[in-house]
């Protein structure tokens, strides 16, 4: 069995004064993921935010390769892709513009037009790519917030809600881009409320860990 | 990460010049504000010259100040409520860097302009030509203080309701020695009381300490704000 | 020496040990107020030029002082706060604020006071009056940001930060504005023709000013401590307390 | 439908009370704005009283005038980026009375008490003493003139990005009758070259104006703004 | 048969200068519901907004009780409740606030405490009346905006993907409240990608109408 690469012991966080979750650990090998869920409000986001960096939690060790990942800093950003509730575009950059300057910004180097055209394709976007995100639809801002995802080369997802507002046909080909991500090595956690298909994933119910519920 | 943090600053730059040319109305927003402010004063004050002349450099120099102080509201809140900011901070460059090169985009596009316009409103004005100069070269020192200094309160209140005026409260009492210098300046060149340079030098040194602290007080605050 | 910090820091351990400094310091608050009163407004003779009005120095002069004290105080206890994260730390800054602009507060109306018999108007642009204005609006953006944030560790950072700057910039803004003065022609009213002040002053004086800075400390323990309950208030030494007084 | 008009501006009313309690610190921090900018100009131009006095008039109403604009920014954009505002277009009663009734509470909450602290600036301006009294009064008078018409670019530019600033550029101009006014009113005072009342009873007559018509503008700009 | 409530006739709206759809027709009658689907960006969202008045239809015939809606104006107005993608909440107010003020400016005058409280009971946030909204997660927030439709008495509803963020316990109240709102002789109109079981509901796929798709 291989080593974990992302381990994570006795998490708990708190929003304001209020400790919502306390002792949280699972770990993930390569090639695995996890499905998070629990009702509203129970701390799923606050707990994916703590585990990006962009939170920081109460308590509890979280290490990516066998470091903690507050050490590890930026060289932790360099291996994880994040999708929360916003999409994080510019309503005035179109489409291609939009995953381009992810990109760039996130170490996507070598990243060109042709690159960027695959992404916009394989989430069905090919010929919205000189569309400003403004004149998009919800399902089709969503989706171009995961074509960021496809530019980076990144082995660790963590996905908020992602298919909210995708139609039927892009669900699907979210689950099989995950699957892929999974096949070639990559970790995913993914929040989600509603049921998908992906074989070998596991469920973390976080339910059971919750101290305060309100 | 085979990228490098050149490359990621240009991208950053390219990205806000791109933004800006997509709302160019915007930039030229910012310098009619400036224009308008200005052209209240004649209305406001009274239209003889001597007068006019005498308070141009403070008139001026607060107009700048304001223009400036209104579009640093803007400069981070967009990509705050779009979560772009949440990424940003998910960059593996260093985000002092990346806030640098944002905000030398914002300069380039709002204190740059608003420089080299002042000399047509100085006319308005009645300010004495032999202080154009001055006028242009105090600004050209001063506006990018002002966006160095100006963006940590803009991100201090990013998770604030109300943060524009917050962000105006907490900046104008910093922006006091910069506002003092630049208009003594312009007034000292127009009146030749005193030479010019003595001020100019001190807002070059106001510069250099604000390039280096300022984007990185503005990182930190970024990541406090996002907590 | 941080663990030292953290250890007496903890808020617990505070409100234990300044509950056992605070009547002290606040008799000695009391004593100093009386002694310096009495001797600024009946021992001191009154000035040969402005007669009993100069007195109102004895409260301004004091403020305008502690109004610069308190927020080094502020910056140090915000800075401390920041990079240690030691809550304690955080605490005091808070509580600062508030005492700090009411000094300085009080350093402007009494001056302003002073200032109308003196020079025959409430206010002049002079250098000294200027940054103490500025030094105002710092107190009131610190207390703005830490007013607007609800969370009480992101409010603590954020303002953490707001202090920071400006207490980079007072040493400027005080310079600059003194500069702007003495640059352009000069005031036809300044502070520098002062009297000299005798020692028969000076007592008075330095006795109130201790009187001054006895009352920041009391008066910092007292909101601390009013803080730490609030902040604590569902933890189990609180209710315990709760429980005894009740 | 069993409810009644009134009841609902009086909802919309207490609404925005509530939400201005909630964001106190924001109304101070208009208050503190309008004393910054006044303060700013005897930094600019210098410390001498009677120059100050001169153009204090100028100095005080530019300063509330633009106070005003700030706040004017927020008047709509969250209630539209949360869409609260497409349900307040849903709403059974007419817009423009709702619209009114958040005017109405947006005035009592930045207008008012700055037409009250004024006087205190006034005395930093080293204005006479006895103009404080139409000081006043003219704030009184224009500062709901100038929410009145400065909401209406305010819902204009709603889907505009960046909209604050091209708010205050629509409604600068739109202000500079009242501006003159006001400020002649305080200066006639002053000098007691001419009586102030002419003034104050153009700027009543502009107030009324501006009540009769403004509210229904700014509800067809918000219809327009939200299609 | 009894006569239909709203009708929509020839309906075709446009974005910018693209026409989306047209030909749109259909009826409702009392006590019936419709479930509009289609694929991300054919333009439901739009069409929503044309029938709720917010938006502008190209060209078509909107009646309620057989009179046009543009005709009824604000009379229209007090028949329907519209939750969009958009919650309509102030973060700064309190949960019971935001209901009571959404009731009062909605002609709900006799609406008090204790009506505001149901509401909330109804979406199961019972216990965070005094929360303000930005203290709450994403699917509390929906809640509330689904609480503040319960305490109008609209027959019409127009719900623009209301499951969004909500937790599978949530969906089933939902569900449950449309179902009420039908028998008690309401109309619903439901923009949703996710499938839900809804006795007697009809599907209306906006697939068949489209113009320009991209
Ligand atoms: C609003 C008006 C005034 C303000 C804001 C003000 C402010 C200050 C400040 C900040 C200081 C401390 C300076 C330092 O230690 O560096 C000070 C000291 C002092 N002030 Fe005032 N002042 C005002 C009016 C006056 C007036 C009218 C007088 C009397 C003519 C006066 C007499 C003094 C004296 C004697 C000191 C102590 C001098 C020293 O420590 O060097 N002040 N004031
Ligand atoms: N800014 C905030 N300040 C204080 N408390 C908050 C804040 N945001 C959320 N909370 C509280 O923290 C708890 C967890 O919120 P979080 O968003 O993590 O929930 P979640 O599990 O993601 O819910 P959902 O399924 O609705 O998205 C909620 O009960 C909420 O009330
Ligand atoms: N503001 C806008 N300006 C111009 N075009 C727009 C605008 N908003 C949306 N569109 C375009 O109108 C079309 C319909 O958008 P709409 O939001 O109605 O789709 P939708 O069916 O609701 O999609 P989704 O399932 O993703 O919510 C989209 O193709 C989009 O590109
Ligand atoms: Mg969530
Ligand atoms: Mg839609």
């Amino acid at each position: 069995m291989t080593e974990p690469l992302f381990a994570v012991r006795a998490l708990s966080c708190a929003r304001g004064d209020r400790v919502l979750f306390g002792g949280v650990s699972f770990e993930l090998r390569a090639g695995e993921a996890l499905h998070i869920r629990g009702p509203n409000g129970y701390g799923k986001t606050t707990m994916l935010r703590a585990l990006s960096g962009l939170g920081r939690p109460l308590r509890g060790d979280i290490r990516w390769r066998g470091e903690r990942v507050r050490d590890l800093g930026d060289e932790f950003y360099a291996e994880l892709a994040y999708l929360g509730h916003l999409n994080g575009l510019r309503e005035e950059l179109t489409a291609a513009e939009n995953v381009w300057t992810y990109a760039r910004t996130h170490g996507g180097a070598d990243c060109d037009g042709k690159q960027v055209d695959a992404a916009l394709a394989r989430v069905g976007l090919a010929a919205a790519a000189e569309r400003p995100a403004r004149h998009m639809s919800q399902g089709q801002k969503r989706r171009l917030a995961l074509a960021c995802l496809l530019v980076v080369n990144r082995p660790l997802w963590l996905l908020d809600e992602p298919f909210t507002a995708l139609d039927v046909g892009s669900v699907e080909t979210l689950v099989n881009l995950i699957e892929e991500h999974l096949r070639e090595g990559g970790l995913a956690l993914i929040i989600s409320h509603q049921a998908f298909d992906l074989p070998g994933i596991r469920n973390f119910d976080l339910e059971h860990f919750v101290r305060s519920r309100r | 990460m085979r990228g490098s943090l050149l490359g990621a600053m240009r991208a950053v730059f390219i990205r806000e010049l791109l933004l800006f040319w997509r709302r160019r109305t915007e930039v030229a927003n910012i310098l009619v504000f400036f224009v308008i402010v200005t052209t209240l004063f004649p209305l406001a004050v009274g239209p003889e010259r001597r007068e006019l002349a005498h308070i141009a450099p403070g008139v001026l120099w607060v107009a700048a100040l304001l223009a400036t102080t209104l579009s640093l509201n803007q400069l981070f809140i967009i990509d705050y409520t779009e979560g772009s900011l949440d990424q940003m901070l998910l960059s593996p460059y260093p985000l002092t860097a990346l806030v640098f090169a944002k905000l030398a985009a914002h300069w380039v596009l709002t204190g740059l302009p608003l420089a080299l316009l002042s000399p047509l409103l100085a006319i308005q004005m009645a300010l004495p030509d032999k202080a154009m100069g001055t006028l242009v070269l105090s600004l050209l020192l001063g506006t990018p203080i002002l966006t160095l200094i100006g963006a940590i309160p803009a991100a201090l209140t990013l998770g604030v309701r109300g943060g524009g005026v917050l962000v105006s409260l907490l900046v104008l009492p910093l922006y006091t020695p910069v506002l003092i210098f630049g208009a003594e300046a312009v007034a000292a060149a127009a009146g030749q009381e005193f030479a010019a340079t003595a001020h100019l030098s001190l807002l070059a040194a106001f510069l250099v300490l604000a390039l280096a602290f300022a984007p990185l007080a503005c990182a930190s605050a970024l990541r406090v704000s996002l907590d | 020496m941080i663990k030292y910090l953290h250890k007496y820091g903890a808020p617990r351990r505070f409100y234990a040990i300044s509950g056992r400094v605070l009547p002290w310091s606040a008799v000695i608050t009391v004593i100093l107020f009386v002694s310096g009163l009495y001797l600024g407004l009946y021992w001191a003779p009154p000035d040969y030029q402005q007669g009993d009005a100069y007195r109102i120095m004895f409260v301004h002069v004091p403020n305008a002082w502690m109004s610069m004290m308190a927020y080094m105080a502020l910056a140090l206890f915000a800075a401390a706060g920041y990079i240690w994260n030691i809550r304690l730390a955080d605490i005091l800054a808070k509580c600062t604020a508030p005492l700090g602009a009411s000094f300085t507060l009080c350093a402007l109306v009494t001056g302003s006071i002073w200032g109308k018999p003196m020079w025959g108007t409430w206010w002049v642009w002079d250098a000294r009056l200027t940054s103490e204005l500025v030094l105002f609006f710092l107190y009131v953006g610190y207390m703005a940001v830490q007013a607007s944030i609800e969370d009480p560790r992101r409010a603590a950072h954020a303002s953490a930060i707001v202090a920071i700057v400006g207490v980079i910039n007072v040493p400027i803004i005080h310079y600059s504005v003194y500069w702007w003065h003495t640059l352009h022609q000069p005031a036809s009213i300044t502070l520098t023709n002062q009297p000299k002040i005798y020692i028969t002053m000076l007592i008075p004086l330095i006795v109130m000013s201790l009187a001054f800075m006895f009352f920041y400390l009391t008066m910092l323990l007292v909101r601390a401590r009013n803080e730490i309950l609030v902040r604590e208030k569902d933890r189990q030494w609180v209710r315990n307390l709760a429980r005894k007084i009740v």
